[in-house]
């Protein structure tokens, strides 16, 4: 129990909210390391889940691929990329998206791929040209998989950006390594909750703008007559 | 208690008190994994039936082995295991900490045999081109530059007795900001000194880049960095006396020399194993049936 | 508009893994007709529709709409210029009906305003509310679905309208009443429609012309339902028909028949009087002629519709209400020789009951009358043919 | 190439040790997701708590979750049995998610002609509906299996063994070799437990395969419901399938 | 078996959300029939027959099945007891034919090997070959998968099936097939069916007796086949049943008429004969004669098939084959006036052509003979009622 009181006093002590340690920075640049992270992914992984959802055509090499990626541990990544390329910003960086591009490929390419065809023929036969068979029918009625890739995507960046801090940068995951060297658990119980804090924060911000950006028409069949 | 853990109940069969065979752990970094098979070579060497048990984990782990019996004996260095032992402890000098351990450790049923010379301390470490713009020789010569210095070591430097608050109270040196780095004072650190990322270091003093990078280590006058003599760490009663007098005849063959050389054969280009390497020094010293 | 008159022309189809869906295909539709495609299950009759607006590209042969090759007009603008309704109405879930109805319009250019605005419309003519505007397609009823796929076809106004099979899954009600909107737009519109179907009575009830096709991709023949009724080119397309094809091809005879009076009995007062052609105001009830010498008399209601036949007693006195016989169907004048027959055969009294358009008693048909009128047109049908 | 030769032996311990700590949390997890997942199927109260309840379990970093864990019961902080619970954890949060969606995804109306033959409850759920969900539940199953596989390794971090070891060591000691070799084992073994459950799958659900099937027999399904079962959208198997596939686990 | 009875004594069904179901209904089904449940959709015909079987609870009112409440039988049991075939077949996707087959024996207790070998009879009785067993629901064709539907229901010998729109999700032909084969089980089985559909010529194909179903779950008619088209008990009624009521309520009359002598023409030789009643071999044709009068011949095949009527020049001459008039639909001995009809309404000659069961032709009835037997008919009905 003291454990946990030991935790709150670390999150209530005023000498941990400020200066180049502090907390708000430590979060900062938690958030910082994933948005970048996750702008990365969304770069690479939806144009490719788009257009192979799309066509149909390597769809078994994205999911295979997708595999892959998924079971390369973010751990060896780090560390290789860091023996490999020294310090810095960048090797933990690829690491992470590699980590984030499986569940927004996947998302994507299987949102679009999950379509009914026969909406992908009537818009066809109405005229849309293939760019707007694609962006008027089908990433819009994909959107809430797609969403539901990326959030899951951002949840896992956030909660696994903190072994960054593994090799040398900041982040909240200073608090869970720096605790562990020191076997301050209450601190790393402390990061627990400031993470856990963060993700739930950035993922109801997800699902509200999943829910904004989801047509009403692909949620409801309750109140028809 | 373990005594949920299942894998730990079927070590406690398999080694401890009534068995006669003596399990060696190790801590999970390679220093610990040479010495560990060092002590099991030398074991061997005496007739006595060794399992060896590395990269059990940090301290705390291979401590609570060790208490629990699922390792008998274990590599460790004396100041540390002070500290861990009684966080208040203020000795530094070797002799100091070598009087102050057993009855440290007695409180927690532990105890540890005799000292080698061989000693692997957190040093600060500058390269040579930084020691002569600041004519650096000891970290006393440091205080009036240490504001526009950069540090690079283990996240735990920040909290250690001996660490960032230590150096400011006996040499009053601050420096402009910390940069932890998590591999123990390995390659990631030596890396950050050479490259300029970091203009002092804080490595463990058996790193061989020290010698081959020509890295210089800073004297320290005021034993902030406390003693770290290796030693066998186990529990009363817990070994055979013929493996007690066999370790206790070995610890004072080893020198810190030989960690260096060892260090450098496992974590260098050689890349050999280290219970390869260990063999070697075995062989060398002497021990004969260490195999 | 006129001429947008479609044509095949030695067109065959043959899918990659070897099905030939469509074997070479003549066919001229008429612009401004409707015409039913008909043929049973896998029979090529999709594959000939979109073909058309080349969502299927024939294997040899050419597609002609208004004389152009449909191959040498870009796809997505050939499309455009035909509306397309599906089975399973295809519409955006993600869209609203009215923003479903005005894609098209949209893809043209149309501004949101004006297209909207015309789409509310639209729902109107295919007999929707206009409050469904703003409703999701999952929010409504397959039958509505289908209408709002109907209208959505049409906001282009599009000279050319592909229906597949667009009834078919909405129950038989909703489906009746779909189909006469259909013709009702169509008496409106004047649209060159092709309508698939796998239903030889829709293809009847719908069609100017209707094509059978057999498996294989066959046409087996290409004619007005009337023509296919009374003489179906082979059995396969005798067999497709189904029975009944004599009764059913009367539908499209109007019954040359002349009314005979018949006496009424008012439910209410119990007061007999004779109702016939040219008798404005009906006659009194004088127990003589021939009206009155029959075993049956009519009631009817104060507005003089018809509830139902009571027999006449050998007493000359009308049974009461207990034995009233509900009435057989009803003929209006100008309807065909089979709703007469009908109405004659359904007829406790073996007399069609003729009615005005409001629904009061106008006359009676007895069923020889009817049986002469069949044989009458018979006759001259194939005398007709016999001279020519 | 020329480490690995050398150190053969210690890598096939390492990656035992590691299959073990894979293997056991994904077994032990599927055997309290599926029940789990059952109850929440369609029920207004449990559904949300128990889905909220698994992203939220998602959030924890593992490494935390591994240290934090036995202090909360008890257990020692280096024992496997931690790593075990931890990663059981992750893997329920995974598949109590993907359970759910298999057991909605199922078809009503086979559910209602086995009730009405006269299944009861018990047997019809492992006679029907579990059969039914396996697809989904595969595919979900594999997500945490891999995602899981690769998570093991964290647990070096706290010097418990496993192939991760190879990383931690291999930063230590500067060998590149070390580490790419710990990435390539875990891979192969991620990969082989992969297509073995891809397999086994595949002959679970030898019915779902169409040989010879009319293409006319489904599209010809009469649907004035108007639930949207066929306009698209993320809906039925598929969509439930797209779902899962895009999960994955936080390292 | 005989007791199997089915009795609906005011039973009502209000669902949670307030919508009335089924309202007080009462119901009769005597044992060994097929009774149709027939309404628009949503009138409440599923829910009535799923209190049967216990998948829905009635609000008020008890369900009887062989004088038991069902209530009072547990779940399980009694819905073993019932076969019970939807629309969406409900097969289980996961397992075999022969195993979905075997379902409820299993359940019963029966073993594999007993079970399965039952189950490829079952399949034989259902018109499937026992080739597809080993198949899964998916590799079979909608109507493959309704036949295996029917033969799971009937695996367990039950007294009573449940049908829910059996064959509503397959097309025309398939279904027509369907139909007569379920006719075909029903006469060799005596099970007490009760079927769902909402297609009235269904209901009126299949039923012993029909159940009018009107919105808000009442019980509109429950009467007879023929009953219902000759005397349909309301406007909702008489609308649902739809046209053509008086020619189809033909179908429940065998037609009493006598056979003609009609000239045949002999296609390949050009020879003419008098084929007719009692003339096992066709007299020569006499240039004289009733049947010689006519306007027409019947051009005929080796085998004496009619292939079609050829016009009768001025000079006695018959018309080329060039002219030949595909003949209209054909009369087989023991059919119904709606047949008999039928065939003389679309023969170009007005005669309907009566053939032999082998297709040969056995002679002609003129549409007169037709419409005097309804006539008759018709008369008789009445006046048979007039006395009762
Ligand atoms: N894309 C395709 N590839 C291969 N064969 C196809 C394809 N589309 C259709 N076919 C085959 O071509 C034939 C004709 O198909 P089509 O869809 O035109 O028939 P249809 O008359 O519309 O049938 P239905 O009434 O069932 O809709 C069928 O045998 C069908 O299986
Ligand atoms: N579980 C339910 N909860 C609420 N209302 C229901 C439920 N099941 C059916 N209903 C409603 O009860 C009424 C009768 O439904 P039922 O399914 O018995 O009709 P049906 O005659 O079988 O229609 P259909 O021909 O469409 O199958 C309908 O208005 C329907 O919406
Ligand atoms: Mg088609
Ligand atoms: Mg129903």
């Amino acid at each position: 129990m003291s454990l946990f009181a030991e935790a709150a006093q670390f999150l209530t002590d005023p000498a941990h909210w400020t200066g180049a340690t502090g907390i708000p920075q430590r979060l900062l640049e938690h958030v910082g390391y994933s948005v970048l992270t996750m702008a990365i992914a969304l770069v690479i992984a939806v144009p490719l889940g788009l257009w192979v959802g799309h066509t149909g055509r390597g769809g078994g090499v994205v999911v295979g691929l997708a595999g892959a990626l998924r079971s390369l541990p973010t751990l060896g990544l780090l560390t290789l990329f860091t023996l490999l390329m020294g310090l810095g910003l960048m090797p933990p960086i690829l690491a992470l998206v590699l980590l984030a591009i499986p569940p927004i490929l996947s998302g994507t390419y299987s949102g679009i791929a999950a379509v009914s065809p026969a909406l992908v023929d009537a818009a066809r036969a109405m005229g849309m040209t293939e760019s707007q068979t694609l962006f008027r029918v089908e990433i819009p009625v994909a959107l809430p998989v797609i969403l539901g890739g990326i959030r899951n995507a951002a949840l896992q960046v956030l909660a696994t950006v903190t072994i960054v801090a593994y090799i040398n940068l900041g982040g909240l995951g200073r608090y869970l390594i720096d605790g562990l060297a020191v076997r301050d658990y209450s601190r790393m119980l402390a990061a627990v909750v400031l993470v856990a804090v963060l993700a739930l924060a950035a993922d109801a911000v997800l699902a509200l703008a999943q829910r904004l950006v989801t047509s009403p028409g692909l949620r409801s069949t309750g109140d028809r007559p | 208690g373990g005594g949920s853990d299942p894998l730990a109940d079927k070590n406690d069969d398999a080694s401890g008190g009534s068995s006669d065979t003596v399990t060696v752990g190790s801590a999970d970094f390679p220093e610990s994994q040479i010495v560990a098979e060092l002590y099991a070579g030398v074991l061997r060497d005496a007739g006595v039936k060794v399992e060896t048990k590395p990269g059990i984990g940090a301290r705390e782990a291979y401590v609570g082995a060790v208490k629990d019996g699922s390792v008998d004996v274990v590599p460790d260095y004396s100041g540390n295991l002070l500290l861990f032992a009684d966080k208040k402890a203020e000795a530094a000098s070797s002799g100091e900490i070598m009087k102050a351990l057993p009855d440290a450790l007695k409180s927690q049923d532990l105890s540890v045999l005799d000292a080698s010379k061989a000693e692997d301390k957190d040093a600060l470490v500058v390269t040579q081109a930084t020691a002569d713009k600041y004519g650096l020789k000891t970290v006393a010569d440091l205080s009036s530059s240490c504001g526009e210095l950069v540090m690079a070591g283990p996240p735990e430097f920040q909290e250690r007795s001996y660490g960032t608050s230590g150096l400011k109270q006996k040499y009053d040196c601050s420096f402009k900001s910390f940069q932890p780095i998590n591999d123990g004072g390995g390659p990631l650190t030596v890396q950050a000194l050479t490259k300029g990322d970091a203009q002092v270091a804080d490595i463990f003093t058996t790193t061989p880049a020290i010698q081959d990078e020509k890295l210089v280590v800073l004297e320290d006058p005021k034993n902030n960095f406390i003693a770290q003599q290796v030693l066998p760490l186990t529990a009363p009663d817990r070994l055979p006396k013929e493996a007690v007098d066999a370790l206790n005849q070995f610890s004072p063959k080893l020198t810190t020399q030989d960690l260096i050389d060892l260090n450098r054969k496992v974590s260098g280009d050689e890349q050999q194993n280290p219970a390869d390497a260990a063999k070697q020094w075995l062989a060398d010293h002497g021990y004969d049936k260490a195999s | 508009m006129t001429e947008m008159a479609i044509r095949y022309r030695g067109v065959s189809k043959v899918y990659p893994d070897g099905t030939t869906a469509v074997d070479n295909l003549d066919l001229d539709v008429p612009s401004g007709s409707l015409t039913v495609f008909v043929g049973p299950s896998g029979c090529g009759k999709t594959t000939s529709l979109r073909m058309l607006n080349r969502m299927v590209d024939p294997t040899s042969g050419v597609v002609e709409v208004n004389g152009q090759d449909v191959s040498s007009i870009p796809a997505a603008q050939l499309r455009r210029s035909m509306g397309y309704v599906m089975q399973q109405s295809g519409l955006l879930p993600h869209k609203t009906v009215e923003d479903n109805i005005a894609t098209v319009p949209r893809l043209n250019g149309v501004s949101k305003k004006e297209s909207r605005a015309n789409a509310r419309e639209l729902l109107g003519s295919v007999g929707l509310d206009e409050s469904l505007a703003t409703r999701y397609p999952a929010q409504l009823s397959g039958g509505q679905q289908q209408r709002v796929g109907v209208a959505r076809a049409l906001a282009a106004d599009p000279p050319v309208l592909l229906m597949d099979e667009p009834f078919s899954a909405v129950d038989p009600v909703v489906r009746q009443d779909l189909q006469h909107e259909l013709l009702d737009l169509q008496k409106r519109l004047h649209r060159t429609i092709i309508f698939v179907t796998h239903d030889i009575d829709e293809a009847i009830l719908l069609g100017n012309r209707v094509a059978v096709f057999a498996r294989g991709g066959r046409l087996a023949q290409y004619a007005t339902p009337e023509e296919l009724l009374r003489a179906p080119a082979d059995d396969f397309v005798a067999d497709f028909i189904g029975r009944d094809r004599g009764f059913r091809s009367l539908s499209f005879e109007n019954a040359a028949v002349a009314l005979q009076p018949v006496t009424v009995l008012a439910a209410d007062t119990g007061e007999r009087t004779v109702v016939g052609p040219g008798s404005e105001n009906p006659a009194p009830w004088q127990g003589t002629g021939a009206a009155a010498s029959s075993d049956w008399v009519l009631a009817v209601d104060e507005r003089r519709h018809p509830l139902g036949w009571l027999p006449v007693r050998s007493g000359g006195e009308a049974a009461g209400r207990e034995e009233l016989r509900v009435g057989g169907t009803l003929w209006h004048e100008g309807d065909s020789l089979r709703t007469a027959l009908d109405a004659a055969l359904s007829s406790p009294s073996g007399q069609a009951v003729a009615v005005h358009e409001d629904g009061s008693v106008a006359g009676v048909v007895p069923g020889e009358d009817v049986m002469r009128a069949i044989e009458e047109q018979r006759a001259t049908r194939h005398h007709g043919a016999e001279q020519a | 190439m020329n480490w690995l030769t050398n150190n053969w032996p210690a890598v096939l311990e390492l990656a035992g040790a590691h299959l073990m700590q894979s293997v056991v949390p994904v077994v032990i997890g599927l055997l309290i997701s599926v029940p789990l997942a059952r109850l929440a199927a369609g029920n207004r109260w449990l559904r949300p708590l128990f889905v909220t309840g698994s992203s939220l379990l998602y959030t924890i970093p593992s490494l935390t979750l591994f240290v934090v864990l036995p202090l909360i019961l008890g257990t020692r902080i280096t024992a496997v049995s931690n790593v075990i619970v931890a990663l059981t954890l992750y893997v329920i949060a995974i598949l109590v998610r993907s359970c759910v969606d298999a057991f909605e995804s199922l078809d009503r109306d086979v559910l209602q002609a086995a009730t009405a033959m006269g299944y009861k409850p018990a047997r019809r759920f492992f006679g029907v509906e579990l059969p039914l969900a396996v697809p989904v539940m595969i595919a979900g199953l594999r997500v945490a299996t891999v995602s899981n596989i690769s998570m093991v390794s964290v647990g070096a971090v706290i010097g418990i063994q496993s192939l991760g070891t190879l990383f931690t060591d291999g930063l230590r000691r500067s060998i590149v070799a070390e580490i790419v070799v710990g990435i390539v084992a875990t891979v192969v073994i991620a990969v082989v437990l992969d297509q073995l459950l891809r397999l086994l799958g595949h002959t679970m659900t030898r019915w779902q395969r169409t040989g010879t099937a009319a293409p006319h027999a489904s599209a010809r399904r009469r649907d004035d419901t108007g639930d949207g079962a066929d306009t698209g959208g993320a809906r039925g198997a598929a969509g439930a399938l797209a779902t899962v596939e895009s999960g994955g686990a936080s390292a």
